[in-house]
């Protein structure tokens, strides 16, 4: 009996995952090009070809996927459905594909500079924005499970991918060891929810959660530990500031935006769909790890020196922020995180091309003091730091602003609509820390604008294309969510004929399309 | 437009105002001084046309009005409007104001003439000659302001404007930084009373406000002070204990608070420090605002307020007492001072006591009779103090003086007629206003302990009489004590300096005549002679005591006696036998001593209010609370202590170790599930 | 089946498990640790054919089967990180990993 | 029969998977037991009507997954279990390994509590042909993901693991 | 063009002025960036646009009717409106003096700095109007997230003057001030938000539009209940936050430790706006929000603020006192002054509120002309120190004058603008807070101890440092500056109904406004008189 396939429901991952097989033949034939064209095509030209291929995937994916929002949610299999692609999922696929697209543009100059120019990477990265693809949208635990390891694994490979680099391999191997761990745990996890409710796909699992009883809630448990762990929220954090610091800036950028952006898709759908009985005590949990992520998170990157190891910090504490919206639940709940997590990817991926484009030769100016008086050296990617700065701690008039406004206010509604007053000291939590964030983020355009430029001062050189355009559209893109949310979105809605439709509008009908 | 609308009114105020800023603004925008005749005619035409205006008006307003609604007001706009309180800016002659606009306007203009000679050789290369006549015309305006304030905030205006011109030209020599701060003391201890001033506004305010008419106007609330009458503040505890009774009258509170801003303003105790101070600034300025002007303020306000004074008996007592107890200690200071100037302030200070005095036993018009004589007279004394600088090329140290007679032939007689006027010689001007002053302190029945006050009264006047005959002998006679390059150059002042002089020196004589007492003045068969009385009457409501001529007579001999004998002590002392002197001053020693330094209250001052208080700021304040606790402990200490907790503690457990990393995510992994699984 | 049913086989997964973890959690080298958590992976296996046997549907069986796929592909590029580590830095140690820090 | 096959291969299981951990002198040692370990899996899978799964549990794990942990160990030429020097942290270690016991034992306990007896399955459940449809039909699209991930593992492998590249 | 140009000046003054400055020199960016402008035009052309800015500022003075009530032109466009997130300005009496003080202040900082930053030009005027657009807004804007985003992003341009042309400690100041005052207002939007979905359960819709003006309801319609409910449904807690957050910016003490910092380390015209403007901001706040949205939690947290107001009134003056360096020295006279400001707020009677208004102008006034001109000495001598001058007015007899003029307008001398502000503050505050009004009123004689004193270390005493003795005296342009801060020192002192006319009807309305929402107000006025006994004490009724 062959099941009616909906081929085209996935069709956003086919072009990623067609990236996936075809570039490493692109690249050999780049390799050949002696043999076919007669003439050698430079590693540094066959970086960007690369990069142009694997851009031109991720948008067509991007194309598809946005295609997808204006029509109803569609199932891979309605008899076993695998992939749900719903608003949420889609959102969070048009995130994760902005994500790739940016860090992998931002990748073909630094990726010279880090003497690790190999076509390999954009394999990789293709292969596990496929893996967040289906995990994002992923209905079972089975694809969750093997949607995560294709997220992950590739992941791995990729924070080593500097060989050379004793701190990227051991950025690879922490990360490596403590994730499969995690997965194990996970795994584990979902076995005891199969066998405690006799299902792995999360609405069946809900049907049948039995809140009483100690199997369902240990593989809760586990489940929500895993997923923890990517998210890197406290006590399941500590790999993140090893290996952000210690993996290729782009990496790192990727890890804390895209593979982030991912486990929270993931996160969602299991706490609001699958954990929907035992919903209150997960929000007990989550709220202890979401206060404990935004304070440990802040407190630990307020004595960072290195840039990196600061942003990995203040990654943690985001992951915080964003439990409250999960928390928050409901519809505006998930707007809030969809839209916090746009906004996070935008600024968090601009900071760290920001510091990739400053590396040069195999060395990395990822340190606080290297950025002292960037403005007068390089006033435009001090600028864009500023920016990006300003919307991590939540200046008004940038994306990370609305984020964390849209989250505050779920949690308050939510809180009001129950009546509870948990919700709202979480938020006093966050706020507080908050303050404590900005001891850290003003610190860098502190340096880079009070500072006098150091004795041998940061690289000189223009940005390349590739740089300044990730660089301008994180800017603008943070500028633009910030200021009018509203209207982010005017120009892709009319390429797509879609009426009206904003970023706002477009997370709202996406939580809206939730599962109940 | 009623008849008692006059728009000319402003036109006192404004024209030294006008002189003043022009004179300002050319210093601010022009490279260079005025040309000197140009200031001189800004400067001296300003007062002197006010004082021509203030003439004409007053005369209109004596002969054109009758008597019970003689008063002009010249209403320009609503200065201030918030809610019910509206105070306009409005100027009111009335009898009251007439008489101190006259005095201020006339003997002001004679300063002012006089000041020309007397700053005439100050080598200044900030443009000082223009700028001293732009702080006195300045002055002049705010003297007059506060005069003609037709209610408290205008009055306030010229209060604290006089005290800011005061402040100026004190410290107009301000290269000297001794200058400077006394010109500050002066200020800051003005704001002292200003602070009670204040105070009592609002509470006259509220008051009214509350009985339904909220005014700050002289002749509403004159009108309506009535309502107020019976009105009782009720004390907060601690502060009817330590009175001992649980309610104060409120008309003698507001009256007290107002008192406090004139013993500030007129130098009365405990407010009296700044007066001798403000001797640094140049000899006109001590002639026009510290003794003939600004310091008389506080008696003026007093007068101007009777109306509530007489509701509010424990008031009056305080400003008799005070100004009976002022004149007096201020007196005995005065004993002992060698600097010329400093003893004029002495004595400026002790006969402001005697204006309060009067004040508080509700003699009115004594008191503004003597604000006038002694305007005379004070004015007279230091302009030919000054002369005498001058003349010693800015010595003022008396004991290096002495037989000046010949030298400064004019100066010594128009001084000695003021030594003479303020040690109430009949017929003098100091002798009348003095007089009526001691005879209604006799007569005041409602002020406890009234006796005593004319006792202390009579003292004061016998000290009075000494210490100002032993200031002119030791200038004036005996053998010159300078040193010879000063004797050399000894001079007679010029013109500009002695036309002024003789001027007051002729007024200080036939001053009194003013206000001779109806006595007197039937004597030469003039009725109502106490002309002054009678006029001011109307607004001011002196209490009106029925004496036997006899009996005031009597009081006026014993009052003369006592001056004479003072002139006696010092004739003897100070002329026939100064080989007395060191030996009574040795005799008397550590009194003497004490004396001397002004019974050290500055110091007593300096040492239990300044230096605690800047202590307190600076110890407890600045560094303990704003920069230990606040700062450090609150502000950077919460910011370390976070960074603290990551940097010696949590900073730890990001060991670098993937198996405590491990380690932490099974803890709290199963701390997560046990806490799911509780209720299970 | 007897006195055996599904329990016993996830006593034993619970344990092989908890050894697993044990494993990652006490050995320093790096090669066994990670023998650890394919450990770990295999008692999640059990587990769910264990429970697959018990439901009796065959997602259990499914998911133990891709989760073989997966570890293989965990195992192939694991190991190669810890060769690139070895190429740098002869240890295997875990504990000699700890540059990144604080 | 199936109970003493049950204890044999738990046993087996267990104790090897004691001496994968508890091997502290090499790692070939380790290896070695997890072959063993992998094996009795093997038999548990096959007794719990997994056929297909135990095969591949033989194929990959045993038969790949483990050659290359040795392939790798011999690779790098590994010599003692690569501990250097003492034991850190050996309290908070020691705090770790008790949670985990303390933890499983707990589990265990859960476990064993109220299960109902096993139904019994259909014809054909677990076996080669049964999988294969579900897993070409219905799970096809994890197969697909599977593939992927497959290919990315031998990408990132190659590229992490090749001596040199160009 | 023409056509626009009336409707821009006609239906969107507000938002001309408000975003003229920004535009200005995002203009001037943007051509920046096409070809390199010199710093002069730069200099002009931001000096053209804030003059612009300042006579718009006048037609709006000219076309604001003070005799009616409410916003007026009133602008609104939707901007997240699932949220009730508007773009909503409208100005009343309280914002016209303000937004007229802020017009006032950035042409005459401008020129007063205008050869004090000389480097990094662009970027500093470039941070200046920024900053003035983001004050501008916050006075106009109706909505709460409105005024929340002007009212952040305002710290930014801050942070960077004090940053980049600050003194020895500035990155230290520049932090401190950020931090400071972003957490009372993080804690504030916590509060915003509360409100904006109180108003989705009372009204149905979420909405962050305070009055409302666009037909609907707003957030001030809202009943917020002062007892019962959640703790952080309440007007207190409400209250709280928001008073919080307008503390710190006042600052009130013990919230005031980021002033002196801030103040002493940026330059010159960086402290002559965060005086003249943004500490407003706070007060202000206190006027448009906390009062009349939580009236009772303001009458029962009154007693406390106004007890740290007295505190700060002594407090900041004894400290002032006691300081070495001049620019601190202002600095604590500006806590010892917006202490009197909170003061006359808290009063909660017309005169009260009205003088501490103006007040809010006046300190603008006057302590930014006195930062100024620290800055025009600091500039010639590059220390700041007392002990270091002396006998200034010799040498620069004209400078002289004008700080003595802004020192005595800011001790309060009548006559000059400080003095209005400040007796009708504490003619309000007498009545229903007599004792406060006591020790406030010792302020007047601490002020004249410090500022004097401060006078007298400068400008007095012998001129004996040879560095002083060649100082020169102001130039043409510096006296154009002076002269243009006198000004309204003079207007205001001597003609302040100019100013406190279109004030009335605000004041009046915000206490009608609290009175209706619930708050006893005549109890509260007559709370000072009962304690003095002016109440109940005509005639017989007293004796008990």
């Amino acid at each position: 009996m062959i099941p009616q396939l909906d081929v085209a429901a996935v069709a956003p991952m086919i072009p990623v995952a067609l990236g996936v097989l075809c570039l490493p033949l692109l690249e050999v034939a780049l390799l050949r090009t002696p043999v076919l064209l007669g003439q050698r095509v430079s590693a540094a030209r066959r970086g960007t070809y690369l990069a142009t291929a694997s851009v031109l995937f991720l948008s067509v994916s991007l194309l598809l996927t946005l295609n997808a929002f204006s029509q109803p949610p569609r199932v891979f299999n309605p008899e076993n459905p695998m992939v749900r692609m719903d608003g949420v999922a889609l959102f969070l696929m048009s995130i994760v594909l902005i994500g790739a697209m940016l860090s992998v543009l931002a990748s073909s100059k630094y990726l010279e500079h880090i003497h690790s120019n190999w076509g390999e990477f954009y394999t990789l990265v293709l292969s596990s924005v496929t893996g967040m693809m289906f995990l994002v949208a992923a209905s079972d635990l089975i694809m969750l499970f093997l949607a995560l390891e294709l997220m992950s694994i590739p992941v791995y490979a990729l924070a080593g991918f500097r060989r050379a680099s004793l701190r990227s391999n051991e950025s690879a191997v922490k990360y490596f060891l403590i994730g499969s761990f995690a997965s194990g745990i996970l795994l584990y996890g979902s076995s005891l929810l199969y066998g405690a409710t006799g299902s792995l796909e999360l609405d069946e699992i809900a049907t049948s959660f039995d809140p009483e009883n100690a199997l369902d809630l240990v593989g809760a448990g586990l489940v929500l530990i895993g997923l923890a762990f990517k998210i890197s929220s406290v006590p399941f954090h500590q790999w993140a500031p090893d290996t952000y610091e210690g993996a290729p800036t782009t990496i790192s950028a990727f890890m804390a935006t895209a593979v982030k952006v991912a486990a929270f898709g993931a996160l969602l759908r299991v706490v609001s769909v699958a954990f929907a009985p035992v919903s209150e005590s997960v929000y007990g949990v989550l709220w202890v790890l979401a206060a404990l992520s935004m304070t440990v998170g802040n407190v630990m990157a307020l004595i960072q020196r290195n840039l990196k190891r600061m942003l990995a910090y203040s990654s943690i504490s985001h992951a915080g922020y964003l439990l409250i919206g999960v928390i928050a639940g409901g519809a505006d709940g998930t707007q809030a995180v969809l839209v916090y997590l746009l906004a996070y990817t935008f600024m968090t991926v601009g900071a760290f091309t920001v510091i990739s484009v400053l590396t040069r030769d195999g060395e990395e100016h990822d340190r606080v003091d290297d950025f002292a008086g960037l403005s007068q050296t390089r006033p435009g990617l001090a600028a864009v730091m500023s920016i990006c700065m300003f919307s991590l701690l939540g200046m008004p008039g940038t994306a990370g602003f609305i984020g964390k406004f849209l989250v505050f206010s779920a949690a308050v509604q939510s809180g009001l609509a129950t009546g509870s007053s948990s919700l709202i000291w979480l938020v006093v939590i966050a706020v507080l820390n908050s303050a404590i964030s900005l001891g850290y983020y003003l610190r860098v355009p502190a340096t880079m604008y009070f500072h006098p430029p150091r004795e041998n001062p940061q690289p000189a050189g223009n940005a390349t294309f590739f740089e300044g355009l990730v660089l301008a559209s994180c800017a603008a893109a943070v500028l633009l969510l910030g200021l009018l949310p509203q209207d982010a979105l005017p120009g892709v809605s009319s390429l797509l004929q879609m009426a009206d439709v904003n970023v706002l509008q477009l997370a709202s009908d996406a939580a809206a399309s939730f599962a109940p | 437009m009623t008849e008692h609308e006059n728009a000319a009114l402003r036109w006192i105020p404004l024209l030294p105002l006008i002189a003043a800023a022009l004179s300002g603004v050319w210093l601010v925008f022009a490279r260079r001084e005025l040309p000197r005749a140009a200031v001189i005619a800004l400067a001296c035409g300003a007062p002197i046309a006010s004082f021509a205006i203030s003439v004409v008006q007053v005369v209109k307003l004596s002969t054109q009005l009758p008597e019970e609604a003689r008063y002009y007001v010249d209403n320009l706009y609503t200065w201030i409007s918030a809610g019910d309180f509206h105070a306009e800016l409005a100027f009111l002659l009335d009898p009251l104001s007439a008489v101190m606009v006259l005095v201020v306007t006339g003997v002001g203009s004679l300063i002012h003439v006089y000041a020309v000679g007397y700053m005439d050789d100050d080598p200044r290369e900030d443009r000082g000659f223009q700028r001293f006549f732009a702080y006195l015309n300045l002055f002049t305006f705010s003297m007059l302001m506060l005069i003609l304030g037709d209610n408290l905030l205008v009055m306030f205006v010229g209060w604290e404007g006089v005290g800011v011109c005061s402040y100026l030209l004190i410290g107009f020599w301000y290269l000297d930084g001794a200058n400077a701060a006394a010109g500050m003391k002066a200020f800051v201890v003005n704001r002292i009373g200003d602070f009670g001033f204040l105070l009592g506004i609002f509470l006259l305010f509220w008051s009214f406000a509350q009985a339904g008419v909220p005014t700050v106007e002289f002749r509403e609330m004159a009108a309506n002070i009535g309502l107020l009458a019976n009105n009782t503040v009720e004390l907060p505890a601690w502060l009817s204990f330590l009175l001992g009774y649980p309610n104060a009258p409120l008309l003698t509170l507001a009256c007290l608070c107002l008192f406090v801003g004139a013993c500030g303003k007129s130098a009365q105790i405990p407010l009296y420090v700044w007066l001798p101070d403000a001797m640094a600034g140049p000899t006109p300025v001590s002639a026009l605002i510290h003794a003939a002007t600004m310091v008389t303020a506080g008696v003026y306000m007093v007068c101007r307020m009777s109306f509530a004074y007489s509701l509010a008996p424990g008031a009056q007592a305080a400003v008799a007492w005070t100004g009976a107890l002022t004149a007096f200690f201020a007196a005995t200071i005065g004993l002992a001072q060698t600097d010329i100037k400093k003893v004029l302030a002495y004595s400026t200070v002790s006969q402001l006591g005697y204006m309060f005095l009067a004040a508080g036993v509700a003699a009115y018009s004594s008191a503004i009779f003597h604000v006038m004589t002694h305007a005379f007279f004070k004015a007279l004394l230091f302009l030919g103090a000054g002369s005498v600088i001058l003349g010693m090329h800015h010595e003022q140290d008396i004991t290096k003086m002495g037989g000046l007679r010949r030298r400064m032939p004019v100066t010594w007689l128009t001084f000695l007629i003021g030594v003479i006027a303020i040690a109430g010689v009949p017929p003098f001007s100091g002798f009348f206003s003095k007089d009526e002053i001691l005879l209604a302190a006799n007569q005041a029945h409602a002020i406890p302990g009234h006796h005593t006050l004319w006792l202390i009264g009579m003292a004061t006047a016998f000290l009075t009489a000494f210490y100002m005959f032993r200031l002119y002998f030791l200038v004036f006679t005996g053998a010159s004590r300078a040193s010879h390059h000063t004797q050399e150059h000894i001079h007679e002042s010029g013109n500009w300096v002695l036309v002024p002089l003789v001027v007051l020196a002729l007024f200080s004589v036939i001053g009194g005549f003013f206000g001779l007492p109806d006595a007197y003045g039937e004597l030469f068969g003039v009725e109502r002679s106490n002309s002054l009385h009678h006029f001011l009457q109307p607004v001011v409501n002196s209490a009106e005591h029925e004496i036997d001529h006899a009996t005031e007579f009597g009081l006026a001999a014993v009052t003369t006696t006592v001056g004479l004998a003072g002139i006696a002590l010092a004739t003897l002392l100070y002329y026939w036998r100064e080989d007395l002197v060191p030996g009574i001053v040795s005799a008397i020693g550590p009194l003497h001593a004490l004396v001397r330094d002004k019974y050290r209250i500055d110091e007593l001052y300096d040492l239990l209010i300044v230096r605690p208080l800047g202590a307190v700021s600076r110890g407890l304040l600045a560094r303990g609370i704003d920069q230990g606790l606040i700062d450090g402990v609150g502000v950077n200490g919460t910011a370390n202590l976070v960074r603290a907790t990551a940097d010696g503690a949590l900073k730890y457990l990001q060991t670098g170790l993937a198996q405590s990393y491990l380690l932490a995510m099974v803890i709290g992994g199963a701390l997560l599930v046990a806490w799911l699984v509780r209720g299970v | 089946m007897g006195d055996i049913s599904g329990y016993h086989f996830q006593i034993v997964a619970a344990l092989i498990f908890s050894i697993g973890a044990l494993g990652v959690l006490l050995r320093r080298n790096m090669i066994v640790m990670f023998m650890s958590i394919e450990l770990m992976l295999n008692a999640a296996n059990l587990s769910l054919v264990a429970f697959s046997r018990e439901i009796g549907n065959d997602q259990g069986q499914i998911l133990a089967f891709l989760v073989m796929v997966v570890a293989a592909v965990e195992v192939a590029v694991g190991l190669a990180i810890i060769i690139s580590l070895v190429r740098n830095r002869d240890t295997v140690n875990i504990e000699d990993t700890s540059a990144l820090k604080w | 029969m199936r109970t003493a096959l049950f204890w044999i291969f738990s046993l087996a299981a267990v104790a090897s998977a004691l001496g994968v951990v508890g091997n502290l002198r090499s790692p070939i040692n380790s290896a070695l037991s997890l072959v063993v370990s992998m094996l009795a899996l093997a038999g548990l899978y096959v007794l719990l009507e997994a056929q297909f799964v135990g095969l591949i549990q033989v194929m990959v794990y045993a038969g790949a997954i483990v050659v290359l942990f040795l392939f790798v160990i011999m690779l790098l030429n590994l010599r003692g279990s690569g501990a250097s020097g003492a034991e850190s942290q050996p309290i908070v270690k020691a705090l770790g390994a008790l949670v985990v016991v303390a933890a499983t034992l707990w589990l265990a306990r859960t476990l064993s509590s109220g299960r109902a007896p096993w139904p019994d399955v259909e014809q054909g459940f677990g076996t080669t042909r049964a999988i294969g449809e579900a897993l070409y039909t219905d799970y096809v699209l994890s197969v697909q993901v599977a593939g992927v991930l497959l290919l990315a593992g031998i990408v990132a492998a190659v590229v992490l693991a090749k001596k040199k590249i160009d | 063009m023409g056509e626009l140009f009336d409707t821009l000046l006609s239906e969107r003054l507000l938002s001309v002025i408000t975003f003229l400055p920004l535009a200005t020199v995002l203009a001037l960016a943007l051509c920046e960036g096409m070809f390199r402008l010199p710093e002069s035009v730069w200099k002009y052309t931001a000096l053209a646009s804030s003059l612009v800015g300042l006579a718009l500022t006048l037609v709006l003075w000219q076309r604001f009717d003070s005799a009616s009530s409410g916003m007026q032109l009133v602008e609104f466009a939707a901007w997240i409106p699932a949220y009730g997130i508007h773009y909503s300005l409208g100005i009343d009496g309280i914002a016209l003096l303000l937004v007229a003080l802020t017009s006032f202040l950035l042409p005459v900082v401008l020129l007063a700095s205008w050869t004090d930053i000389h480097e990094r030009v662009r970027s500093y005027l470039f941070f200046m109007l920024a900053l003035q657009t983001g004050m501008l807004g916050a006075f106009l804007s109706l909505n709460l997230f409105l005024f929340y985003v002007f009212w952040e992003l305002m710290l930014i341009p801050m942070y960077f003057i004090i940053g980049i042309w600050g003194g020895p400690r500035r990155i230290y100041a520049a932090l401190k001030f950020f931090i400071y005052t972003m957490v009372g207002s993080l804690l504030m939007l916590v509060g915003i938000i509360v409100l904006a979905w109180l108003h989705q359960t009372q009204f149905g819709a979420p909405s962050f539009e305070y009055y409302g003006t666009n037909g609907g309801t707003g957030i001030l319609d809202l009943s917020i209940p002062n007892a019962g409910g959640a703790w952080w449904q309440r007007q207190g807690f409400l209250f709280g936050v928001f008073a919080l957050a307008f503390a710190i910016k006042v600052p009130m003490f013990p919230f005031h430790t980021w002033l002196p910092d801030a103040h002493v380390e940026a330059p010159t015209p960086g402290s002559a706006v965060l005086a003249g403007v943004l500490l407003k901001l706070g007060t202000f706040g206190f006027v448009r929000y906390a009062l009349p949205l939580f009236p009772e939690a303001a009458l029962d947290w009154a007693p406390w603020i106004v007890g740290l107001a007295v505190t700060g009134v002594v407090y900041g003056a004894l400290v002032a006192w006691v300081q070495s360096d001049l620019k601190k020295l202002v600095a604590y006279s500006s806590v010892s002054h917006m202490g009197f400001i909170v003061l006359g707020l808290f009063a909660l009677d017309s005169q009260g509120v009205s003088g501490a208004v103006l007040q809010m102008v006046n300190h603008g006034v006057s302590t930014g002309a006195l930062f100024i001109l620290v800055g025009m000495i600091y500039e010639r001598r590059h220390v700041r120190d007392l002990a270091a001058f002396g006998g200034l007015a010799k040498v620069m007899p004209v400078f002289a004058t004008f700080f003595a003029i802004a020192t005595l307008s800011s001790i309060g001398l009548p006559g000059l603008n400080g003095f209005v502000g400040e007796f009708l503050i504490l003619l309000g505050a007498f009545s229903s807070l007599p004792w406060a009004t006591v020790i406030a009123t010792s302020g007047v004689i601490l002020s004249a101890v410090y500022m004097l004193w401060a006078m007298r270390a400068v400008f007095f005493g012998p001129l004996a440092n040879p560095a002083n003795q060649v100082l020169v005296d102001l130039g043409l342009r510096e006296r154009v500056v002076a002269v243009a801060l006198v000004i309204p020192m003079f207007w205001i002192g001597v003609h302040p109904s100019t100013f406190t006319n279109p004030l009335d009807r605000a004041v009046t309305e915000l206490l009608e406004t609290m009175s209706r929402r619930g708050a006893d107000l005549a109890s509260w006025q007559n709370g000072g008189k009962r304690v003095v006994g002016l109440v109940a004490s005509t005639g017989t009724e007293t004796t008990r």
